[in-house]
């Protein structure tokens, strides 16, 4: 199973600093983690935390990136470079 | 906006009477940079550059003459005059990068009335004097009694800065224009000092001139500095002292390029360096001379 | 504003134009005349983009107002090279790869070759006193200092 | 070249070990002779006939509310064509990213900087248009302003943004700031670790706000015609984004717009975004002519840009053995007049270079009365490594280590942790540390009276997407057309790539960057991510266009396709019963076999490769000025695969002396009234020639294994150590360690004279 580590902030809203889950794909895991923490959904909109690290790579639109059993997904801002 | 080439002094000043809104330029150096920094529009500029005598540099017996519009360029590349007034010469090649001394000129900068202009010390102490066209003909004018305040002069409108004079220096003189800046080019003088040394015999100072830039509203005199160096051998407490001196006869303000400590410290240390310079050319300039006489 | 009829040699051609009195050199050659090699990168005389050689003198074109330039002799950049060969700054330049974005190239090539028709054996100080008019703000100057030095080398001695 | 007697770079460029015969030489750039040439077309070099010119109006003050904006006067003036003001454009939605960039190009109902465009006149000449504008009569509420993050973080500050609340902060604050956001990552106990460690150094550290410092104002030229299209040529880092940037501005759809790139005059960053596209082209709309816009150096300065300042707090413990176990720091990054991420990429840059146990950093982006921050190379990296490595050498010093060996001892490697969580993929810190400590700079004595200073630097890279077509063209040439303008060298980078792919000479080869219109999407150039991700896109349309190619052969010898093999720019029959057909032979014959051929690639670069450089400088300080004399300097960077060494190496020099300029005596300096003082290339003092010793340079190659021919980007981290690189030589040449950027002469001499006393 993929496991989601949260930031200090994001550990407001799932009070826990990892998870394990089970999902395909980025699209998938961000369902289950809505479902499972109602309040983080907004949080990552306010914060625009709408990239992935997987396995230390910052993907900045991850939809469709497949997760594997060892992926380590941190859910971050997208970068902006010079 | 006209443009007006003229090739005689009357002819620019006929030009200069007849329009109040008119300027006078060499390089336009500072005026483009003003004019795009807001500066009001001239109605006409008038290029001095067409009029022979203020671009010509010329050993008249015993006084250079230097015409006002010339290019820093022109001195520069000017061995007799250079060894002459090295220091004036540095200051000169100081001003801006070669593209930039191509055509700025000593009357330029002295009549931009800068406080930090290069080469104003560097006239100075050399008692340069400012040979004013007017209308009542031309007067002669210390470079020092020019510059009333930042940006202004005692010039009246139709009145045209002709050229310097310079008086050869005597036997044993020499100069140093010092200049502190952050980068190794194309910055304005955040201090500059300039001095002028003559050696006895012995080889103590007989006479001695200082001048300092950008730490007041215009050039600084310093005859306190002058005093502490005259009948010394620049000995590290007479030079000590005159740096003191420099220091203490600062006005300088905290602006983007310096703070008043910062200007005063430093004024010391260039006036000191300066003085040791100029002392340094003098003995190698009479050493050389004696070298030479001793092959021939 | 008044407007003058300039008469000049621009790189070896008898061109003229007619220009506002306060207007630029800058702007007339790249307007008027359509060298665009001249770039202007600050106006005030302090980048050297614009630089040009004006009756035998290095000068940034953005300082002269263009009635000024009534019966001198011009060279810009684009007077550098022959119909068939390169200056060899040039050659210089794209060989030892002097330049990244480009734009102050020209005001480099032709300070440099202003240095070069002066002393033609600089040392690597007088090429970066020569060249301080000129900024760069891609290169950190090492390349470009290295193929004037280079170019020395091959105006000096000719295959 | 070895005629100078300057010391020639060195590195370990492929060309030899790796066994590429393209990738790793050194030809002359194809778009080399357009610019030695002078004849190269930027955008201000662009005269379209019956074209007017555009002048902006710009705020006098840094803070004020638009009472009223009279444009009669300015319109019945001579040569005056169109006049638009914030009104003429659509509502700005009442906060985000969209809204800062519409906010930017004109503003609204307030200016909150000193330069924030106001209006714009379209006239037939410049003077006219300037003119024009000035008449324009703009009444102004003045409001305090506030200029520095100190201030503005302060409780009674004046607030720019009455709907702007802090987020990070629990519970979320009930009334607005200038904080915009809060910033954490924590790992381990950072109070356990201080208490284990055998030495504990706190240093408050400063930075100044710089500026990019391209040597190019931005300029532009829009012709909109009456059915509402747009043409735009544009200097940019991204014509992309100048058109989806553009259209968002103006509420068109992106189909109206097409953007052709001119040649671009330096970005670092700088140039992805937009400025003043949408006011040409509305401009135009309303003239009916094409509009050019070029702005002049001061408003460049005063509007465009900057890198942020900022405040940084360390707090750094180590063991007496050189171990550093703990880490925490306080950052805080001006914004500008918008909300950014400037902190946020400090936090995660801070201690990047380090491994540690326990760690906690907290950043802080505050807004102010600034032109709104512009990434400027490794964005928030160098005010981060100038705190973190002017302690680290601290350190050094009192357990009496050499400071390479130091960095050595605590340098990350795969596997291990970053900062903000995810673990480190293969990196080269090691390797530059090594690179370094090996080099004949960093093994040589030290002259008499000079200081020696180290540092290292990280940058993240970043992918993207991009896009290519190579097309064959039927003499056996190929044409290589890309999204990403040619900053410095990209296009002889992508077609030595399709060269080493296809076997053909580089020279064969032409590189294109092509308009909106002509190459499939590619983002802004940022990130390092050209060569990267682009040259990923190139490589991928080479090898689809080697498919064809085998297959035509197979057609051309009537066998089956498996036998065909791709070698050296020819197909070859695997059997050996036909002579192989070059490239060309296919080419000149591909309408028989099935007509011209050509591939496209688009895609998301993954693994971009994280970036780090380590440099050291020798340098003189003239104790009576305090001025700073750069004497010898050396950088090593990980480049992963250098395509084309010697744009690898203009990178790194390139960064190395606008890290120097930063360091030594580049800032902005504001008046108390808010505005710039020094808006100009004689104030705001970039280094010059003379400043500069040669930048010598070793290129590390660590192969990036995300990319066909382990390329990592090089743009960006190498100004990130002169930062604290210029500060750890100026301590060791003086005794007197500063804090405060940048080491100008006053700053230097005060604090030397403050050690005296």
């Amino acid at each position: 199973m993929a496991v989601v580590h949260f930031s200090t902030d994001q550990r407001q809203h799932t009070g826990v600093a990892e998870i394990a889950i089970e999902a395909a794909n980025v699209r998938d895991l961000v369902r289950q983690l809505s479902a499972l923490y109602p309040s983080l959904d907004a949080h990552l909109v306010e914060t625009s935390s709408t990239a992935v690290a997987i396995d230390g790579e910052i993907i900045p639109d991850p939809w469709l990136e497949e997760l594997t059993d060892t992926s380590e997904v941190y859910l971050v801002r997208p970068l902006a470079g010079g | 906006m006209r443009y007006a080439a003229p090739t005689t002094i009357d002819e620019a000043r006929a030009l200069l009477a007849g329009d109040a809104g008119a300027i006078v330029f060499a390089g336009a150096t500072d005026v483009v940079p003003q004019m795009r920094g807001g500066r009001p529009e001239p109605s006409m500029l008038i290029d001095l550059k067409k009029i022979d005598r203020l671009m010509s540099v010329s050993l008249d017996g015993d006084t250079w003459h230097v015409g006002a519009a010339a290019p820093s360029s022109a001195l520069t590349a000017n061995a007799a005059f250079a060894a002459e007034f090295p220091g004036l010469t540095e200051a000169a090649g100081l001003i801006g990068s070669d593209q930039i001394q191509n055509r700025s000129s000593l009357g330029g900068n002295l009549c931009n009335a800068s406080p930090a202009a290069d080469s104003v010390p560097a006239l100075v102490v050399n008692d340069a004097i400012a040979v004013i066209a007017g209308s009542d003909g031309e007067r002669r004018v210390p470079v020092a009694d020019v510059v009333t305040g930042p940006g202004q002069t005692s010039l009246a409108h139709d009145e045209i800065v002709v050229c310097f004079e310079l008086a050869r220096p005597a036997a044993r003189t020499s100069d140093a224009y010092l200049r502190l800046i952050p980068r190794t080019e194309m910055d304005i003088a955040v201090v500059g000092a300039g001095v002028r040394i003559t050696l006895d015999g012995d080889g103590a100072v007989s006479a001695a001139t200082v001048a300092l830039g950008a730490v007041a509203p215009t050039v600084v005199r310093v005859p306190a500095a002058e005093a502490a160096l005259v009948g010394s051998r620049l000995d590290d407490d007479a030079l000590a002292a005159a740096a003191d001196a420099a220091s203490d006869a600062c006005n300088p303000i905290d602006d983007k390029r310096g703070t008043i400590s910062y200007r005063r410290q430093v004024a010391g240390v260039l006036t000191r360096r300066a003085a040791g310079i100029a002392a340094d050319r003098i003995r190698t300039r009479n050493g050389q001379t004696s070298n030479e006489e001793r092959a021939s | 504003m008044s407007r003058t009829h300039v008469t000049c040699e621009v790189n070896g051609d008898a061109v003229d134009f007619l220009t506002e009195d306060g207007e630029s050199l800058l702007n007339a050659l790249r307007d008027e005349l359509g060298l665009i090699g001249a770039k202007e990168g600050c106006g005030t005389g302090d980048c050297g983009a614009c630089s040009i050689i004006m009756n035998g003198r290095l000068q940034c074109s953005c300082l002269i107002f263009a009635p000024e330039a009534d019966g001198a002799a011009i060279t810009t950049c684009e007077g550098l090279a022959s119909a068939d060969e390169l200056h060899p700054l040039q050659q210089c330049f794209l060989e030892g790869a002097a330049l990244q974005c480009g734009i102050c190239t020209p005001g480099f090539l032709i300070a440099a070759k202003a240095l070069l028709d002066e002393n033609p054996d600089p040392t690597e100080t007088e090429v970066r006193y020569a060249l301080a008019g000129n900024l760069c703000r891609c290169t950190g100057y090492d390349k470009i200092v290295r193929s004037v030095l280079e170019a020395a080398v091959q105006i000096r001695t000719p295959a | 070249m070895s005629t100078t007697e300057a010391p020639a770079n060195t590195g370990t460029n492929g060309n030899g070990s790796s066994g590429y015969r393209w990738v790793g030489t050194r030809p002359v750039r194809h778009d080399g002779l357009d610019k030695v040439a002078g004849k190269a077309r930027y955008a201000a070099d662009l005269n379209l006939p019956g074209m007017l010119y555009g002048h902006i109006l710009r705020s006098p003050h840094p803070h004020a509310r638009i009472v009223s904006i009279d444009t009669s006067a300015a319109e019945a003036m001579p040569g005056v064509k169109a006049v638009v003001t914030g009104a003429d454009f659509p509502e700005a939605p009442p906060k985000g990213a969209t809204r800062n960039l519409m906010c930017t190009v004109i503003a609204r109902d307030k200016v909150l900087y000193s330069g924030h465009a106001v209006a714009a006149v379209a006239a037939s000449t410049r003077r006219e248009a300037k003119a024009a504008a000035e008449a324009i009569e703009v009444t102004y509420e003045l409001l305090p302003h506030v200029l520095n993050i100190s201030d503005a973080m302060a409780d009674d500050a004046p607030v720019l943004h009455d709907n702007l609340f802090t987020r990070g902060v629990e519970p979320r604050p009930t009334e607005p700031s200038n904080v915009a956001a809060r910033t954490v990552y924590e790992r381990g106990d950072v109070e356990q670790g201080f208490g284990e460690a055998d030495i504990v150094i706190e240093r408050e550290f400063s930075t100044q706000a710089v500026h990019q410092g391209y040597i190019e104002p931005h300029a532009c030229v829009v012709d909109c015609d009456q059915e509402g299209k747009a043409v735009i040529w544009a200097s940019s880092q991204g014509h992309f984004m100048v058109r989806s940037s553009t259209a968002t501005v103006l509420g068109w759809d992106t189909s109206r717009i097409k953007v052709i790139p001119a040649e671009i005059g330096g970005g670092f960053g700088g140039k992805t975004t937009i400025y003043i596209e949408p006011v040409a082209a509305l401009l135009s709309t309303k003239a009916g002519r094409p509009v050019k816009i070029v702005m002049s150096r001061e408003d460049v300065f005063r509007a465009t840009g900057p890198a942020p300042g900022a405040i940084i707090r360390m707090k750094v413990g180590a063991r007496n053995d050189g171990t550093i176990t703990t880490a925490k720091a306080w950052l805080a990054y001006e914004n500008g007049a918008f909300q950014g991420i400037a902190a946020m990429l400090g936090c995660m840059c801070v201690v990047s270079a380090y491994t540690l146990d326990h760690l906690y950093v907290e950043g802080f982006d505050v807004v102010l009365n600034r032109p709104v921050n512009v990434a400027y190379r490794a964005p928030s990296a160098p005010a981060a490594a100038f705190a973190m490595d002017s302690v680290v050498d601290e350190i050094a010093e009192r357990v009496g280590m050499d400071p390479l060996d130091l960095r050595i001892q605590n340098c990350p490697s795969q596997g291990d942790p970053t900062p903000y969580g995810p673990k480190w993929p293969m990196i080269g810190l090691r390797e530059c540390l090594e690179a370094i400590r090996d080099s004949d700079h960093y093994q040589s004595e030290l002259p008499e009276g000079q200081g020696r200073g180290v540092a290292s630097g990280f940058w993240f890279n970043i992918g993207e997407a991009s896009s290519a077509t190579v097309n064959l063209n039927e003499n056996g040439t190929a044409t290589v057309i890309t999204g990403s303008p040619d900053i410095g060298g990209s296009r002889a980078s992508m077609a030595l790539m399709a060269a080493e792919e296809l076997g053909l000479d580089v020279h064969l080869i032409q590189p294109v960057v092509g308009d909106t219109e002509v190459v499939g999407f590619t983002d802004v150039t940022e990130g390092s991510r050209a060569t990267f991700a682009t040259g990923m896109a190139v490589v991928e349309a080479c090898r689809d266009l080697k498919e064809q190619l085998r297959k035509r052969a197979a057609k051309t010898w009537d066998c089956d396709v498996e036998e065909v093999e791709w070698v050296d720019g020819s197909a070859v029959h695997g059997p050996g019963e036909q002579e192989p057909l070059t490239l060309a032979a296919i080419t000149g014959n591909a309408k028989r076999t099935g007509g011209p051929l050509g591939a496209t690639a688009s895609l998301n670069a993954r693994g971009a490769g994280p970036a780090f450089s380590v440099q050291v400088a020798d340098v003189s300080v003239d104790q009576e000025t305090g001025r700073v004399t750069v004497e010898r300097y050396t950088t090593a960077q990980d480049a992963g695969t250098a395509i084309h060494p010697s744009y690898v190496e203009g990178q790194m020099q390139g960064g190395v002396v606008q890290g120097i300029g930063w360091a030594l005596n580049e800032e902005y300096i504001y008046s108390d009234d808010g505005n710039l003082e020094n808006p100009g290339f004689l104030d705001y003092r970039i280094p010059v020639a003379s400043d500069l010793p040669m930048i010598e340079t070793v290129i590390v190659e660590v192969p990036n294994p995300s990319h066909p021919y382990g390329v990592r980007g090089v743009g960006e981290v190498g100004i990130v150590p002169p930062l604290p690189v210029m500060a750890n030589a100026v301590a060791d040449a003086t005794g007197v360690r500063i804090s405060d950027l940048p080491l100008s002469p006053p700053r230097v001499l005060e604090a030397l004279t403050a050690a005296e006393s």
